[in-house]
C-alpha cells in the first residue's frame, strides 16, 4: 500500500545509484520536482530511460546523475534540441541506447505485462541496422514480426493530478506511456498536485491512473511537473523552455541555474518562491479555459 | 503581398492534403502546413500527433505535439502505445507528415546524428515516432528546405526509412516540398523535381542538390500563394521567417 | 466514413452468410438488435465469435444462423448454463473453438495490432492440451511464452451510448473486450442509444470509444441492448435472463419466443411494443442511480 | 439460529480471506463468500471482477460478474485484457477464489465439461477467467460442495489447472471449502482434509471424497458461524438455500 512521503523522503528511501529509473510524462505531467530532489540527494550512475528526454533529463544530465540514457526522442520540443544532452554525446560521455518511440512503448508493454519481449511489425533503418531486433516467425503462417526485450525500470516516477488517502492516483489529458512506465516498474513513486477524499474521487474511475495497491509513495508536490504542465491545472511554461534553450548552450550558465534552482532549495516549495509569483498565476489562469 | 520562405513551403505542403485523410503530423514545418490546410480546403482533415492526440482542432498554431491546445479540442487522446499500434501499424494513417535534417535521393530522412553516429559533429533529436511513421504511413510527404548540407546522396544516419536501394515500396516517400521546388518519386523509387516556385530554375534545384537529380518530363510552375493561403498563414503567425 | 443506416440496412449491407461475426459488449452493451435483425435475414453458417456467448447467441444458435462459435465463458451470467448452447454441443450441432478469456482477448489484441500472433505466458490445462498453442523462445533469454493467433472478425457489431455525426461512438462502463474485437475487424457496425451533437460530446473525450474513421455504419436503436444494459441508461432486465432460463430448456418454447419477439417484428421498435410498459420504465428508472 | 449449507460455505471461504488482499472473485459462492469478508474482518479487500472492475464496493449482493452496481461503486473499470495481461499474469493478484462443478485430488477443476468433451454428457460453461486465474493468482480458493459426483479422483476435464501429476507449485491450489469440512495441500499439491462443521465425521468425508483421502495428523472442528457473520449473511440474501 502506497505510504505518505514527502518528495525528498520518498527518493532518499527508493532511488539509489546504478538503478534504471523512468521519469514519466509525455510533454505533459514531467515529474521535475522529482528529478530535481535526484540531482539534490546526488545520486550516480543512473539509467535514466524515458521516450522524450525533455527539460528534465537535459537538467539531469548537467549534474551528472546518469551514465545512461534509454531514449526515442531527445529534442526540447516546439524549440529544437536538448543542448547538454548534445555535447554530452558529442562529447562521448553518455552511453545511450536508442529506439523509436513505438519500439520503447513496446518494451514499456512487455515490462508491464510480464513478458519478456513484444511484438511489433518489423523497420529498417540505420538504429535497426547497428542494434538488429531480433525477428520471430509466427507459428501461424510465413509471417515474421520484430521483437523488442522487456524494459524494468527498478523505479518509475509519476506525476499526476491527484491521489486518495489509500494512494489510488489520477490523471487525465495526455497521458503518453505513463501508465505502461509505471507498471513496468518495480516500483511507482508518485508526485500529486493534491490529496483529495477517496469518496470525492470514485465517481472519476475514468482518469483513475494506477491503482493504489501498485504504488510505493505518494508525495505532495504543488507545481510537481512545472515547467511541464498539468492539464486544466497550470500550462507549460513555454517561456522557460526557450530561457532553458539559451542556459543549456552555456555550461557556466547552466551550473549556475542548476545551483541557484536546485541545489540551493531544499524543496519544490522554496523553488516556487524563486520564480516570479504572476508566472505562476498566468500559468495557472492560462490552463482554467474549457477543457 | 509576399510571404517568407517557411511559409511558402507550409503552403505548398498544405496543398498535398487530401480533405478527410488522416495525417499523423510532425513537428515544425509540417504542423504549420497541416494546420493551414485544415483551416482552407481540408477541414476535415484528422489531425493526429504522435503525442496521442486524435483529430485535434487547434485554435491557434500548436507550439509542440504536446500542446494543452491540442488536447482541449481532441476527438479523444490515445496512450501512445494504442496510437502506434491499432492506428499506424495497422495502416489506419494515410499521410506521415515530416521534417527532417538531411533527406537523401531515395527519401531516406536523417533526423539524429551528423556525422558518425558514434562519434557525432552534430548530435539531434532522434526518431521519436518519425520512422515508425515513415515505415507504416500509407505515403509519407516531408518538408525540409534545401542545400547542399540537407540534400546529400546518401544521409548520414537513416532515421526514417525511404525506397529501398532498388525499387520502391507501396508506402513510402511520396512527396518532397523544399523551399526551391517539389519532388515526387519516379517508379524506381528516386526522388524527381516535378515543379518549381516561380523565378526558380531547375539549375538552381540541382545546384543545391547532392547527387544528378532526376527531373520529370513537364516541369511546372508553383501557383503563388492566394490571398486566402496568406491570410490564414498570417492568422496562424506562420508568415515571419522563424529558426527551425 | 461512418454511414447513417437503419440496424436492417447495416445488416442487410454488411453481414454476409459464411462470415466471422464478432458481437461485442461484455454482460453490458450487448448488441441484440443486431443479433435479432441478422437472425431475421437469416443468414447461415456464420462463424459466432465472442467470449461470452451470453442470451444473444443462445438466440441465434436456436434461430440457426451459426455453423461454429469462438469462445471462452458459455454461461448464463449469474444463472448457470446456456441450454440451447448446451444441447446443440450435446449433440453435436455446433462445432466450437474454445479458449479461456485471456487467450481469446489476446487473439483479438493481435488482430487490433495488425499482428499475425500475440505472447501470454502459457498455461497448461486440458484446452491447451487438446489444441497446443505454440511457444516462442523469447530471443532475450531462456524464457518461453505460448501465442495465440490473431482473430479478424469479418464484422464486428457493437452497442454504444451514443455517437455523434460524424460516426464517433461514444460507451463507458465495462468494456470488457469490446474495443479490441471493434478494433479487430475489418469492418465496424455500430447501433447507438442516441444521436447527438459532435459539439456536445467533444469533453467526453474519454469515453471515446472509436473514432468515426473506423466504423462502417450508425445506427439508432434505443433500448438496442435489451435484456443486457447500457449503463446509466437502462438496467440489466434479469427477470428475463431468469425467464431465459426457463423458455431455452425447451425448444419448442424456444421456437416460439423466437417466432414472437423476433421473426414477427420488423424492427426493434416493435420488439419493445411487445414488452411491458413499465418494465422499460423500471429498467431506466433503475439505471438512474448516482453512477 | 441455523443457516444453509451454501451459507455456511460462504462463511468458511470468507474467513479464508485476509484484510487487504486483492481477490479475483468468481460467480456464485465466491462472490458471496467474498462479500461476506468484505463486510466483515476484511473491509479493505480488494475485489476484482473478471469483467474488468477494480476495487468494487458492491452496495447489495452482485448479481452477476456484470453487475452494473459493480461498476457504479467501483475504482476504475479495466479492459480485460489489461487486466488479465498487467495484473493477473504479472503476479498482482493474491487469490483465485473460484467454484466449479468437479474438484479433483490435484485440485484440478472442471468447469467445461461431465463426460467426454468431443461427445459431452453435460456441457458447462468453460473456463471464461477461471483457468487463467488458477495459473496465474498466487494462491486459489475454491468452493464446492462435495459429492462423488464432484469429488472424482480425477476430474473430466481439466479447466483450471492445480498441482501437477507429482508435486507442488508455489501457486495454485491452497485451500477448499465443501460443505463438509477443509481442505488444504500438502507439500506433495495432494489435497487434505484438515477440519470438518460440527457433526461432520472424517468417515462421512471420505464416503463422499472419489479417492483414499489424506487427512491431516490434527482434526479441527470449524467454528460455527458467528453472530454477526450470520447477519451479514442474511443482508447479502444468501442465507436461504439457492440452485447453484
Amino acid at each position: 500500500m502506497a505510504e505518505l512521503l514527502t518528495v525528498h523522503d520518498a527518493v532518499a528511501r527508493y532511488v539509489a545509484d546504478d538503478q534504471v529509473v523512468y521519469l514519466a510524462g509525455f510533454t505533459h505531467l514531467i515529474p521535475f520536482a522529482f528529478g530535481h530532489e535526484i540531482i539534490r540527494q546526488r545520486r550516480r550512475h543512473l539509467t535514466l530511460c524515458r521516450a522524450t528526454p525533455d527539460l528534465v533529463y537535459d537538467q539531469m544530465i548537467a549534474a551528472g546523475v546518469a551514465d545512461r540514457l534509454v531514449f526515442s526522442y531527445a529534442g526540447n520540443p516546439g524549440l529544437g534540441l536538448l543542448q547538454v544532452f548534445r555535447q554530452a554525446v558529442q562529447r562521448g560521455e553518455l552511453e545511450i541506447e536508442e529506439y523509436t518511440h513505438f519500439e520503447l512503448v513496446a518494451r514499456l508493454s512487455a515490462g508491464a505485462a510480464g513478458l519478456p519481449f513484444w511484438p511489433l511489425r518489423s523497420l529498417e533503418n540505420d538504429l535497426t541496422a547497428r542494434r538488429p531486433r531480433p525477428r520471430v516467425r509466427s507459428p501461424f503462417g510465413d509471417e515474421e514480426v520484430a521483437v523488442v526485450p522487456a524494459l524494468r525500470p527498478d523505479v518509475t516516477l509519476v506525476h499526476a493530478h491527484c491521489a486518495d488517502e489509500d494512494g489510488n492516483v489520477y490523471a487525465w489529458g495526455l497521458l503518453g506511456e505513463v501508465k505502461e512506465a509505471a507498471l513496468a516498474a518495480h516500483r511507482i513513486l508518485v508526485s500529486v498536485e493534491e490529496i483529495r477524499p477517496a469518496a470525492s474521487l470514485r465517481r472519476e474511475r475514468d482518469h483513475l491512473l494506477i491503482p493504489g495497491f501498485r504504488v510505493q509513495s505518494i508525495s505532495v508536490a504543488p507545481f510537481g511537473a512545472h515547467p511541464s504542465y498539468v492539464q486544466g491545472v497550470y500550462d507549460r511554461d513555454t517561456a522557460f523552455y526557450t530561457e532553458w534553450d539559451r542556459i543549456s548552450r552555456d555550461p557556466e550558465a547552466t551550473r549556475k541555474w542548476l545551483a541557484r534552482f536546485v541545489d540551493a532549495v531544499p524543496d519544490r516549495e522554496a523553488y516556487l518562491r524563486l520564480l516570479p509569483p504572476d508566472r505562476l498565476a498566468a500559468l495557472k489562469e492560462a490552463a482554467q479555459v474549457d477543457n | 503581398m509576399t510571404t517568407s520562405r517557411r511559409g511558402e513551403m507550409a503552403i505548398v505542403g498544405a496543398r498535398l492534403l487530401r480533405d478527410g485523410e488522416r495525417v499523423l503530423v510532425g513537428v515544425g514545418l509540417p504542423n504549420l502546413a497541416a494546420n493551414v490546410a485544415k483551416r482552407l480546403h481540408a477541414p476535415h482533415l484528422v489531425l493526429v500527433y504522435e503525442s496521442g492526440v486524435i483529430d485535434a482542432h487547434p485554435p491557434r498554431l500548436p507550439l509542440s505535439i504536446g500542446d494543452p491546445d491540442l488536447v482541449r479540442t481532441s476527438l479523444c487522446v490515445l496512450p501512445i502505445g494504442d496510437l502506434f499500434s491499432q492506428y499506424l501499424q495497422t495502416g489506419w494513417i494515410d499521410v506521415g507528415f515530416l521534417g527532417g535534417a538531411q533527406i537523401d535521393r531515395r527519401g531516406n530522412l536523417n533526423s539524429t546524428v551528423i556525422g558518425p553516429y558514434d562519434h557525432p559533429k552534430v548530435r539531434l533529436s532522434g526518431s521519436g515516432g518519425a520512422a515508425d511513421i515513415a515505415s507504416f504511413a500509407r505515403r509519407t510527404i516531408m518538408l525540409i528546405p534545401q542545400d547542399l548540407q540537407r540534400f546529400p546522396a546518401a544521409v548520414d544516419f537513416i532515421t526514417s526509412p525511404g525506397h529501398p536501394k532498388r525499387g520502391r515500396r507501396t508506402q513510402g516517400p511520396a512527396s518532397v516540398v523544399t523551399d526551391l521546388g517539389l519532388f515526387d518519386f519516379d517508379e524506381e523509387g528516386e526522388m524527381r523535381l516535378t515543379s518549381v516556385y516561380p523565378g526558380v530554375s531547375i539549375k538552381d534545384v540541382q545546384q543545391r542538390t547532392g547527387w544528378p537529380l532526376r527531373i520529370a518530363q513537364e516541369i511546372s510552375e508553383i501557383p503563388p500563394p492566394t490571398p486566402a493561403e496568406l491570410d490564414v498563414l498570417r492568422e496562424l503567425g506562420g508568415g515571419q521567417e522563424a529558426a527551425y
